[in-house]
């Protein structure tokens, strides 16, 4: 909080401010306690998991509804609030604005999440995060579907109002003698990232009101019997949410290029190869939505040509890795809780990247499509790489945003648990798959295999969980007791650097 | 950043008491927040989404003969934990599930139905054996667009012009999918509807699974629009019934006398001949005698999974 | 530089190899019919090599870069930039 | 790319070597996974059809001379086959995972992928994409059995 660090002011005053560093707590607050909840119930689902037969769960419904609001409860009201979170702390001060450029805006779209948060936790639907028809839209049971429906729709307004509002502070508001080669990789990733959920976002927007009229029967976009085609959906979402992955990943991203230079005492390798990888991203991260649906029955052709589009996104990934790679090579990396975690990330980073490339190999697709590959893989990518670049960035800004340090031994044991357990669950999780496990299914038949791997997988989850709640006391213990932080240099490092702390951006 | 660094006032830290406010505040939050979730848990997933084109239409038959009889009937919706399935009076397996009426023509069945679930439904009673179409005016109770909600209920009456098999169920769509509906038996005006002592008068039939050339239509004896096809069997109740079938066709088939051609597992008075699981294969034949049973209007099929629905049953008459 | 010369030749190699192979046999599918289950778990096989020797060379260069430019490493000195504490 | 002002000064050849690289193993990749589907996919002209239709929660399986099977699939080793899938309600996916064999089955829509079983014996046939309540148990079970 960096104006909580200069002039106290009752929390309600914090609640109802438009000032971006008030707004970004307000972000990063719920967006931690969504993270919680949403992995509760990764939790409950592995224990129904850990063998055959009924285990917690009474029934194939309920375990239905849970993995679906933990798929969307991460995805939109964990990573995406997160990302904003620091977007709002640091871009205005990094462009050297008071403000974000529209400070109401910015209000109003974080104030959008907690309804939305409400709907879709309420209705709890069973239809999986991306609701596909004609499931969802002649079998999935009401109004929990229908609430789902409005909650994203709500969550979509919400992160574009967000990502407008990072544009125009970006390209409009930035300091004058401050030119965009020189702005900070972390703003970057923000700009790139914004940029691509204003392209993606609307065409799902559109997929819902689609969905919801269908289900109210006063449609068939999606209903063959009516003539629609449920295909179209699944392009329409895709066409959202292939992107969506690189703006959940680009600030991540964007993290870990805070972080190494930082703490390697160096500074980045290649600040334009990073914005190129950034640009690069956010281009051929369109021309690749469909390898999700290699087997809907598309054409050889399709296939082919999405599949070259996928690979065409490797190499800006690669490069990524590279320059963190690079940044490290000579430095002096002083290895405190983040960086551990932006290093952890990467080795992660580079597995699901692997992943992805054989899984884009079109006749791959047999063998691992909607198995536990695909589960393990873009778990690695959501937990491997973005929590944990998140993670490791939440340690590294916790000094500024409560003036104390964090427990630094408890963050380690933390990140060595979590590490172990990410490890343990989606690398098996990845095995599972080629022994052809699908995904979400309630129960399984006791195959040898199936039963050991899942064992292994809900220990590993376990194991993640143990470190959970660790972080979460850490937080809490240290925001209250934990030792005062030396604000001019937390983690000791030595260097000039800016402080957010000190920036002057007065209250309004 | 030059101007970032200009060092001013106290650093202020946060404090315990603000933690704990904040603590407070959310823990507030999980409290109430978890009152409504698991208040309203189920009531969520309790509504299917509507189906296009659901209009009753209107049968306006009169009664033909009033028996004066009047055979009060109570019933409530059930659901089971996880809703997948629904029922009148006892969930599936239990003593009192969907129980049958048993009714003569002209007889007034009065219905006393509440319901005893928590989701939303309606009472109506149907001559379709599928679906949630062909209401009988008079018969409903609420409707699919303003269902009785938990604890509501109502009253209505059906009087059985002509003999068969009607249904009673959920007019909510889906609903009757899921196991709300039960069997009304209509027999002829007059006689009792109960299960004669054995007559030892025997009938023997016999039925021949027969197949289109393209495999889409399957019938007994003859395809539909052919002499002879699905013949209607009439026996009178108690008699002795013995059914020989032959797979004349080249898949698998199964006979069996159901209630409800639709619920091809419940077959009744003991008459399958095989099974879905063990089928006639082609050429083979098999054979099985029963007694019939109390009067009405039943179905022989083919048990085999979908076979029925393409067109493998004809009516059985109980008299 | 080494590992990234050693890199490039055994990918290299592992470009190279296959494909040739691949030359060859294709396209006698005929009499027969060929089993997808060889060629797919075949296909899957060597993109593992290729997956797995990268993932080595990977794995391995950030183990040695975290243990050798480790603040406590014996051999570890201020870099450059630190003088003037700006980067 | 010319290095940014931000970075430090140092040659920048190596991220070009290793760009080059990853593009080339991506090269590779493709052409590889480009050409054994184009083997995969080219079906033989002989293989016999079976109508495959995926419903809440069965499959049922029609052969060409109009045996239909429910939940079972009695195919014969050695022939090759040729499945035509669709559904009647919901998107499902028709997966013989030891068979490498995998399509959705779309209402409204007929995919088709044709497989060879070279091995006698009882294989598991599942449901791959998300169905609803019993999705987890939509299983059924191949039967290749040695033909005369």
């Amino acid at each position: 909080m960096v104006l909580e660090l200069q002039r106290p002011r009752p929390i309600w005053q914090i609640m109802f401010s438009t000032h971006h560093t008030d707004i970004g707590l307000l972000y990063l607050i719920t967006s931690l306690a969504f993270m919680f909840m949403g992995g509760a119930l990764a939790l409950i689902l592995r224990l129904e998991l850990f063998a055959p037969g009924t285990q917690v769960i009474a029934d194939s419904m309920t375990y239905n509804r849970i993995f679906t609001v933990h798929g969307t409860t991460l995805i939109f009201l964990f990573i995406l609030p997160s990302a904003s979170a620091f977007g709002n702390y640091l871009v205005p001060i990094m462009v050297r604005f008071k403000d974000m450029a529209y400070p109401k805006l910015n209000a109003i779209a974080f104030w959008m999440i907690p309804p939305a948060g409400a709907l879709i936790w309420l209705g709890f639907a069973d239809f999986t995060w991306y609701a596909y028809p004609t499931y969802s839209t002649i079998s999935a049971p009401g109004p929990a579907a229908d609430m789902w429906i409005f909650g994203l729709k709500i969550l979509g307004v919400s992160s574009i109002l967000g990502s407008i509002n990072f544009v125009v502070t970006i390209m409009k508001c930035k300091h004058p003698d401050l030119p965009l080669s020189k702005l900070p990789l972390l703003a970057w990733a923000y700009l790139t990232s914004s940029l691509i959920t204003i392209v993606a976002v609307p065409t799902f927007a559109a997929a819902l009101l689609m969905l919801l009229t269908d289900r109210l029967g006063a449609s068939g976009f999606f209903n063959p019997t009516l003539g629609g085609d449920p295909i179209a959906y699944q392009h329409l979402f895709w066409f959202t949410f292939h992107p969506e992955v690189y703006i959940l990943v680009i600030p991540a991203i964007g993290f870990m290029y805070e972080i190494f230079p930082r703490f390697s005492r160096k500074p980045i390798f290649s600040h334009s190869s990073g914005v190129a990888a950034f640009t690069l991203l956010a281009i051929v991260g369109f021309a690749s939505w469909a390898h999700h649906m290699y087997a809907t029955g598309m054409s050889f052709t399709e296939k082919t040509v999405f599949m070259v589009g996928t690979l065409a996104a490797v190499p800006a990934s690669a490069m990524h890795t590279f320059n963190f790679l690079a940044t490290m090579w000579g430095g002096r990396i002083k290895f405190a809780t983040p960086i551990m975690w932006a290093v952890g990330g990467i080795a992660l980073f580079f597995s699901a990247g692997a992943g992805g490339v054989v899984n884009s190999a079109m006749p791959l697709d047999f063998i691992t499509h909607d198995s536990y590959w695909v589960v393990g893989h873009f778990h690695l990518f959501v937990m491997g790489t973005i929590l944990f670049g998140t993670v490791g960035f939440v340690y590294y800004f916790f000094p500024y945003v409560t003036g104390r340090m964090y427990n630094e031994m408890w963050g380690k044991i933390h990140f060595i648990l979590s590490f172990v357990g990410t490890v343990m669950v989606f690398f098996t999780q990845h095995i599972l798959g080629l022994f052809g496990m699908p995904r979400r299914i309630y129960d399984y038949p006791p195959i040898p295999e199936w039963v050991q791997m899942n064992i292994i997988i809900t220990v590993g989850a376990m194991i993640i969980g143990i470190s959970m709640a660790i972080f979460l006391v850490n937080l809490i213990y240290s925001s209250a007791k934990g030792k005062p932080a030396n604000m001019d240099d937390p983690f000791g490092l030595g260097g000039k650097y800016y402080f957010p702390y000190k920036a002057k951006n007065p209250h309004h | 950043m030059a101007q970032l660094e200009q060092q001013q006032d106290p650093i202020y830290r946060t404090s315990p008491e603000r933690t704990y406010k904040m603590m407070a505040i959310m823990l507030g939050i999980c409290i109430v927040g978890g009152g409504i979730f698991f208040g309203l848990w189920d009531f969520w997933t309790s509504m299917p989404p509507e189906i296009m084109g659901q209009d009753a239409e209107d049968h306006g038959a009169a009664p033909a003969t009033a028996s004066g009889v009047e055979i009060p009937v109570s019933l409530s919706f059930v659901e089971s934990s996880d809703f997948r399935t629904l029922a009148f009076n006892a969930l599936p397996g239990e003593a009192g599930n969907n129980p049958t009426i048993m009714a003569n023509v002209g007889d007034k069945i009065v219905f006393d139905v509440i319901n005893d679930g928590v989701s939303f439904h309606a009472f109506g009673v149907t001559a379709e054996e599928e679906g949630f179409e062909g209401i009988f005016p008079g018969s409903e109770i609420a409707s699919a667009t303003s269902p009785l909600k938990a604890g509501e209920g109502g009253t209505s009456e059906f009087i059985p012009t002509e003999p068969g098999t009607y249904y009673y169920i959920c007019t909510v769509p889906g609903h009757r999918m899921q196991g709300m509906v039960g069997e009304i038996i209509v027999g002829e005006a007059g006689t009792s509807a109960q299960a004669a002592a054995p007559t030892g008068v025997n009938h023997d039939f016999v039925l021949d699974f027969v197949e289109s050339s393209d495999f889409r239509t399957l019938a007994f004896n003859a395809l539909p629009g052919e002499e002879g096809s699905n013949p209607e069997i009439r026996v009178k109740s108690g008699d002795q019934v013995t059914v020989t079938a032959t797979n004349a066709g080249v898949s698998f088939h199964a006979f069996g006398v159901v209630s409800n051609p639709d619920d091809f597992n419940s077959v009744i008075f003991d008459s399958a001949i095989n099974s879905a699981s063990n089928p006639l294969k082609a050429g083979e034949s098999g054979s099985v005698t029963f007694l019939a049973g109390a009067p009405g209007t039943y179905y022989y099929i083919c048990t085999v999974p979908g076979h029925a629905l393409q067109g493998m049953q004809g009516s059985f008459i109980v008299e | 530089m080494k590992v990234i010369f050693g890199l490039a030749l055994v990918l290299g190699l592992l470009v190279i190899i296959p494909s040739i192979e691949n030359a060859l046999a294709a396209g006698d599918e005929p009499g027969e019919y060929l089993d997808r289950r060889v060629e797919i778990w075949g296909l899957f096989y060597r993109l593992m090599i290729v997956a797995f020797t990268v993932g080595t060379v990977v794995s391995g260069l950030i183990v040695w870069l975290v243990l050798r430019f480790r603040e406590s490493n014996p051999k570890a000195k201020p870099t450059e930039y630190e003088a003037d504490g700006k980067w | 790319m010319v290095s940014g002002n931000m970075s430090g000064n140092h040659s920048t050849w190596p991220e070009w070597v290793y760009v080059g690289v990853v593009v080339a193993l991506l090269c590779y990749v493709g052409a590889e996974a480009w050409n054994i589907e184009r083997i995969v996919e080219h079906v033989p002209a002989d293989a016999e059809i079976i109508k495959v239709t995926g419903q809440q929660w069965l499959w049922t399986f029609e052969h060409e001379d109009g045996t239909k099977e429910i939940g079972e699939l009695h195919l014969e080793k050695g022939k090759a086959y040729k499945f035509e899938i669709t559904s009647k309600d919901v998107v499902h996916s028709f997966n013989i995972h030891d068979y490498v064999v995998l399509l959705d089955a779309v209402p409204g829509r007929i995919n088709t992928v044709w497989f060879s079983p070279n091995e006698a014996g009882e294989f598991p046939i599942q449901c791959r994409e998300y169905c609803g309540l019993i999705h987890y148990n939509m299983r059924g079970t191949l039967y290749v059995e040695n033909g005369a």
